[in-house]
């Protein structure tokens, strides 16, 4: 039984694989290929956002900024370094990270609400600074990153969907490394219950510490890699307040525990967007539709997609019935907190 | 008498209400100790006090001699104190199994990243787990799992851990007759194998039959101590207890 | 070296900015207090309220004063509405991640439906006193600056009487302080949770009309808005009411000072400053309690 | 959103670019919401009056010419995404520019990468004539710049007893309306005028109180405001609650629209501002213009729907000449016949550098007597230059 669910698995990730690879070849014109660079630089930043979300539990709204500072680093080590494009990309990546120790030493120190309150914070105070500081940044002119290779524009596309291609590999393998390993069963702990994880010795706060500048340094990786596709850098696009709710959004949306829930939700949610603006562009709607998307998953299916599905594979499958399954501890919760509550009234 | 975990002169005010009142306690080495007290005497702030959960306003912290007023939670657990929590604190979504060994201590950041299932540890999570008799429950997620199961996961977790001393928060709480023997043979069984347990508990059956030594907590600060058949008959006890 | 007449305008000014900062921060922390929910969506309110205002005048010219009569009791009840109805049915475990998104996807379905109904044209009211101004003491006051800070002084007078001397308020300093306290003490913590949200909603109202009144808004001002206040109720204490008032009087103040070396940009830094250095070596707040210890 | 005009209704242009008898497909983005709606609108309207007018008198090389054009919410993600749609997915025979300076670059880029043609009405900034492009023609008079240039003449040309002396400037953190201020600061500063105050806010700037509080405090002679509309009237409010009171006052685009003198109160005697349009000008295509433009709208266009206006008739002049409207060879002769030729439009001939900056300046116009009348160069003047500007 156990096998043949794997197999399953195996089959959708290979299926998966297979899709994102022959998309080039059978995108029908360059426009819809620019589409699916996007949808995997989407991928590819809500896969590195989930090192700290899926992880942790702790939700960042911020990694818009972190992506933001990628590309502005790779675009500023290029366009006024000089150095070479990939150099740059990873050497903008690594600033990133180390930029990230202040910052989770900041936000990570307190529970919860902080680091919320700084990821936002995040974003608006770099929009203020990069549009300042136009001596540097270029400011609200906008940044514009050289051309790494001398290509038509269709077989620029291709090249880096090719490269995001790779790069969200990557991120996955980490993901899945860490997932497995000891290190990640102690964030895992933490999402679950942090003062417990610390009861148990898990050094928390390096723990966050350490998995949110991972994060960051993935999340700057795809943003340099933006910026050498894409070309033009504008503060109010790359620090927006969006870019890292859609990140949220489709990470929520696919399943934050499983490796390839930001992908699947980065593939429904990217393509929706790129739609939905063609559709009715004319309009604030989208704002609209992804704050009714983002409402309804907290609400309802705040697992996500992938474990729903997977639930529903378990209805069918009879002979995987729950035989273990009496009162939960958190309904026993529920009932003694209520019986306490009648009491005291 | 050697003491393990001994704190001077606690003190702990939350707003205007003061939980701890200067509270100066020892506890016995590789004995069973038990603190108990009428609701809101402060039992759970001296014990969150003292795992570091809490930082105290004033007073001191010692184990096994060591000063370890303010360190963190983790830190504590590192020198070998280990505790539940009062309304039982598993990882819901997380298998029994992973429970335990999210308690195995990682080393260094490169150890970290070795595989969390090394043969070694899983058997002796599984071994601790078959001991509380929940091992055919190793592959369920806690959420899962009863009431009664959880609390044997949670201590489970804990043990793997290897504490010298296991801090026990209300272990009888929900828990039915049955399973409350089990526990508190368990505990004796553990105590016989040299490990130190301070329990705070309300169930008088439980903390008179198990324990070896008892604290008696009154408006966050000891009123008493001493074997169960001294407290069973303190004058100030039952005062405080009957609210005399 | 800035001229003294210059330096009292900005200091005037940043009175009367601060103002209006802690009357809306005091809401934040109102939430915060009650249910460990950031609420992202306030401003957003803000911004909905200041759009009303707008609205009213523009098409029946009321003056945006009157505007409140509607706008507070409203906005009082989809407080109490949004902290029954979608708040309550967060799991506890996960409440303040989850309410920080709900009350994020709240304030862009604001935005988007502002956006809907009123394009992104930015709007002004165009009052017959707008340009008016009075003299104190050498520096000009402009007379909507200064309804503005009123309507804020007042407002935060009463938000004061109201949780010092009477006994709803009384029941929502226990809850705030402690709720499972609270409820020993008999007090419904439910309602008093609802109505405290309905309060911190009302207060948004108010700082919308005073707000409409000399400043321009668009659909997506909220941003602009959000993160300093955030700023202010960490730089407070989480919590912590009378913390948030003088954070933001301090702070407003700053921006309104430092505008005259740094430019208006760099100044408001200042507010994301204050903030990265009270979390990084003071987390608990300038101001306050035990809350902030553990959030 | 996708806006189709033309008496053919071909569902999707350019699958057949050689059967002469399809109309000519024309993809545009412009931000119809957002940011910059107002402007994009205004854009929208001179474009779909010049395909009307083209189409009345029987089209372009005897074909229908056929709009379509996307919203880019003035975003440069989507400005990009939309003309790679045009060209990429859509195929159309032609592209027209988009508005505003910052989406104008990332969108020639896609052009360039295409070899389309790009004639754009809005990017004024000299930046945008940096970024080596060889597709890019900007089809107004003059970059921004260069707007006040006249202005600066006549100041500089003043008495020096009567010549003001000091100056304040407060520009948007927008390359055009920064550009505006600071062609008129470089000038002024060389004459001598000195620069007390010199402030950047950014777009989203509501409160002017603080720059207003500087401004008022220097006492500065000249303040030159780079504005769009809604910070222009916000900071001219901000220094009358001041009581701030210059001899001279100048501001871009806001003055210009038809809501700024009721908005700061009608005090407007004495504002100057530039503009590259007039309706009352002389060319021979702008009578036709303005007559059809507000027969179709019932008003009479402004300075934005001229330059969409402007912008199709450049592009029409190419096409005629060159006798070709498709993607491929066609837009490299389309290039060069722009780069060697003048072309009589709306706001007079127009011609280019080789880096697409067309060489000309602005008019100055000047609230006088409750209505914005042209007051230089002197050649085209509608009343004569007021100096001081009486009290706001």
């Amino acid at each position: 039984m156990l096998n043949a669910s794997r197999a399953l698995k195996a089959g959708a990730i290979l299926l998966l694989a297979a899709g994102i690879l022959a998309f080039p070849s059978l995108a029908p014109n360059p426009y819809i290929l620019s589409v699916g660079v996007l949808v995997l630089n989407y991928a590819a930043l809500s896969t590195s956002w989930n090192f700290v979300g899926g992880f942790t539990g702790y939700i960042s709204l911020g990694h818009g900024a972190l992506a933001g500072l990628g590309a502005y680093g790779t675009g500023l080590l290029v366009a006024k370094g000089g150095l070479p494009p990939f150099l740059a990309l990873f050497a903008g990546a690594t600033l990133v990270a180390a930029l990230a120790v202040p910052i989770g030493f900041a936000a990570l120190r307190v529970r919860g609400a902080s680091f919320v309150i700084v990821s936002i914070s995040l974003v608006l105070i770099l929009l203020l600074i990069f549009q300042s500081w136009a001596s540097v940044t270029g400011g609200s002119r906008g940044l514009v990153v050289p051309r790494p290779f001398d290509l038509s524009r269709p077989e620029h596309h291709r090249v880096f969907y090719y490269l995001f291609a790779g790069l969200l590999a990557l991120a996955l393998l980490v993901w899945w490394l860490i997932d497995r390993s000891r290190f990640g069963l102690g964030l895992k702990s933490i999402r679950e219950d942090e003062d417990k994880a610390e009861a148990l010795g898990t050094a928390t706060y390096a723990y966050k510490l350490i998995v949110f500048v991972v994060s960051a340094f993935f999340t700057a990786l795809t943003g340099g890699l933006y910026a050498l596709w894409f070309g033009d850098l504008d503060p109010v696009f790359q620090f927006s307040i969006l870019t890292g709710s859609y990140l949220v959004l489709m990470a929520l949306l696919g399943g934050v525990r499983q490796l390839f829930g930001p992908v699947v939700g980065a593939i429904i949610v990217g393509t929706a967007l790129e739609y939905f603006k063609g559709a009715y562009g004319d309009t604030p709607l989208h704002l609209v539709a992804t704050g009714l998307l983002l409402a309804l998953v907290v609400l309802f299916m705040p697992d996500g997609v992938l474990p729903a599905v997977a639930d529903l594979f378990k209805r069918f499958d009879r002979t995987q019935s729950s035989s273990i399954r009496e009162v939960t501890a958190s309904e026993l919760r529920d009932e003694r907190l209520k019986k306490a509550e009648g009491a005291a009234r | 008498m050697t003491s393990t975990l001994a704190t001077t002169d606690l003190r702990k005010a939350f707003g205007g209400v003061t939980a701890l009142d200067g509270a100066t306690v020892e506890f016995q080495h590789g004995k069973v100790n038990a603190l108990i007290g009428p609701n809101g005497s402060g039992k759970t702030t001296f014990f969150n006090c003292v795992t570091g959960m809490i930082k105290p306003d004033s007073g001191t912290v010692t184990y096994d001699g060591r000063d370890i007023t303010g360190k963190a939670p983790h830190t504590i657990a590192r020198h070998g104190m280990g505790r539940t929590f009062q309304l039982c604190r598993t990882f819901p979504r997380m298998t029994a199994l992973e429970n335990v060994l999210a308690a195995v201590p990682v080393g260094g950041l490169l150890a970290g990243l070795r595989g969390a299932k090394r043969r070694s540890e899983i058997d002796r999570a599984i071994s601790w787990l078959t001991r509380l008799g929940i091992e055919h429950l190793a592959g369920s997620e806690a959420r899962d799992m009863s009431w009664g199961q959880q609390k044997l996961l949670e201590l489970a977790g804990v043990l793997m851990s290897e504490p010298e001393t296991v801090l026990l928060d209300e272990p009888a709480g929900g828990v039915n007759p049955a399973l409350l023997d089990r526990i508190g043979l368990l505990v004796r069984e553990l105590n016989a194998e040299g490990r130190t347990f301070v329990i705070v508990e309300h169930n008088m059956d439980l903390v008179m039959s198990i324990s070896d030594h008892i604290v008696v907590f009154d408006r966050g600060r000891p009123i008493a101590s001493g074997p169960p058949s001294v407290i069973r008959t303190d004058e100030k006890v039952l005062g405080a207890y009957l609210g005399v | 070296m800035p001229s003294g007449a210059l330096l009292f305008q900005s200091v005037l000014l940043g009175l009367l900015l601060g103002g209006l900062y802690a009357l809306l921060a005091s809401g934040l922390t109102l939430y915060f207090g009650i249910m460990r929910v950031v609420m992202i969506a306030h401003s957003a309110f803000l911004i909905l309220a200041a759009y009303l205002a707008w609205w009213l005048h523009d098409q029946a010219g009321i003056d945006p004063l009157l505007s409140m009569i509607g706008t507070v009791p409203l906005f009082f009840l989809a407080g109490v509405g949004l902290q029954r109805a979608l708040l309550t049915r967060l799991r506890p475990a996960t409440l303040t991640m989850m309410s920080v998104l709900l009350t994020f996807a709240i304030a862009l379905l604001i935005e988007g439906l502002l956006g809907y109904a009123f394009s992104g044209t930015q709007r002004r009211i165009n009052l017959g006193y707008g340009s008016a101004s009075l003299e104190v003491l050498g520096a000009r006051v402009a007379v909507v600056k200064l309804i503005a800070f009123g309507l804020a002084v007042v407002a935060l007078t009463t938000l004061y009487l109201l949780m010092k001397k009477t006994r709803f308020g009384w029941a929502l300093r226990a809850t705030i302080q402690h709720r499972d306290a609270a409820r020993l003490l008999g007090i419904d913590t439910d309602r008093v949770a609802g109505f405290g949200f309905g309060i911190g909603l009302a207060t948004a109202a108010v700082g919308g009309t005073a707000l409409s009144l000399d400043t321009t808004i668009y659909p997506s001002l909220h941003w602009h808005w959000i993160g300093p206040l955030m700023a202010i109720i960490v730089v407070g204490g989480l919590g912590s009411v009378p913390g948030a008032a003088i954070a933001a009087l301090v702070l407003g103040m700053a921006q309104s000072l430092l505008q005259i070396p740094m430019g208006t940009t760099w100044a408001q830094t200042v507010f994301y400053v204050a903030l990265f250095a009270t979390l990084a070596f003071r987390p608990q707040g300038f101001f306050g309690g035990r809350l902030a210890q553990r959030f | 959103m996708i806006v189709t005009l033309g008496a053919c209704s071909s569902s999707s242009g350019g699958d057949d670019a050689n059967d002469k008898t399809d109309p000519i497909t024309i993809g545009v983005s412009l931000p119809l919401t957002g940011d910059f709606s107002e402007p994009g609108k205004g854009v929208q309207q001179g474009y779909e009056a010049w395909a009307k007018i083209v189409n009345d008198s029987g089209g372009l090389l005897g074909r229908q010419v056929e709009l379509k054009i996307l919203d880019d919410q003035s975003n440069a993600d989507r400005v990009v995404a939309d003309y790679e749609q045009l060209i990429g997915k859509d195929e159309v025979d032609l592209v027209f520019g988009p508005f505003s300076t910052r989406l104008v670059v990332p969108s020639a880029r896609v052009a360039e990468e295409y070899d389309m043609l790009f004639v754009e009405p809005a990017g004024a900034a000299k930046e945008v004539f940096e970024q080596g492009f060889k597709n890019l023609f900007y089809a107004a008079p003059a970059v921004a710049n260069d707007h006040y240039n006249h202005l600066a003449d006549k100041i500089l040309a003043m008495p020096a007893d009567q010549r003001p002396k000091t100056a304040a400037y407060a520009a948007m953190d927008d390359p055009f309306a920064q550009g505006t201020a600071y062609g008129l600061k470089e000038k002024l500063e060389a004459g001598g005028i000195k620069t007390l105050v010199d402030e950047v806010y950014p777009p989203n700037t509501t409160d002017f109180s603080g720059i207003a509080a500087k401004i008022a405090d220097s006492k500065a002679d000249v303040l030159v405001g780079g504005s769009q509309y809604q910070d222009g009237v916000n900071l001219i409010v901000a220094l009358q609650q001041l009581g701030y009171q210059p001899k001279l006052a100048a501001f871009s685009t806001a003055p210009t629209n038809p809501e700024f003198a009721s908005a700061i109160g009608n005090k407007t005697e004495g504002v100057l501002s530039p503009t590259g349009y007039s309706q009352d000008a002389q060319y021979p295509s702008n009578k036709e213009f303005v007559e059809k433009y507000t027969a179709q709208f019932g008003k009479a266009p402004e300075e934005d729907q001229a330059n969409g206006y402007t912008t199709g008739q450049v592009v029409a002049a190419a096409v005629t000449a060159a006798g070709c409207a498709e993607q491929g060879e066609c837009q490299k002769k389309l290039v060069d016949w722009l780069r060697a030729n003048t072309v009589e439009t709306v706001v007079g001939p127009l011609s280019w550098d080789e880096t697409g900056k067309p060489k000309g300046a602005h008019m100055i116009q000047q609230w006088i007597g409750g209505d914005i009348k042209i007051v230089l160069p002197e050649d085209v003047k509608e009343a004569e230059f007021l100096y001081p500007k009486p009290a706001w």
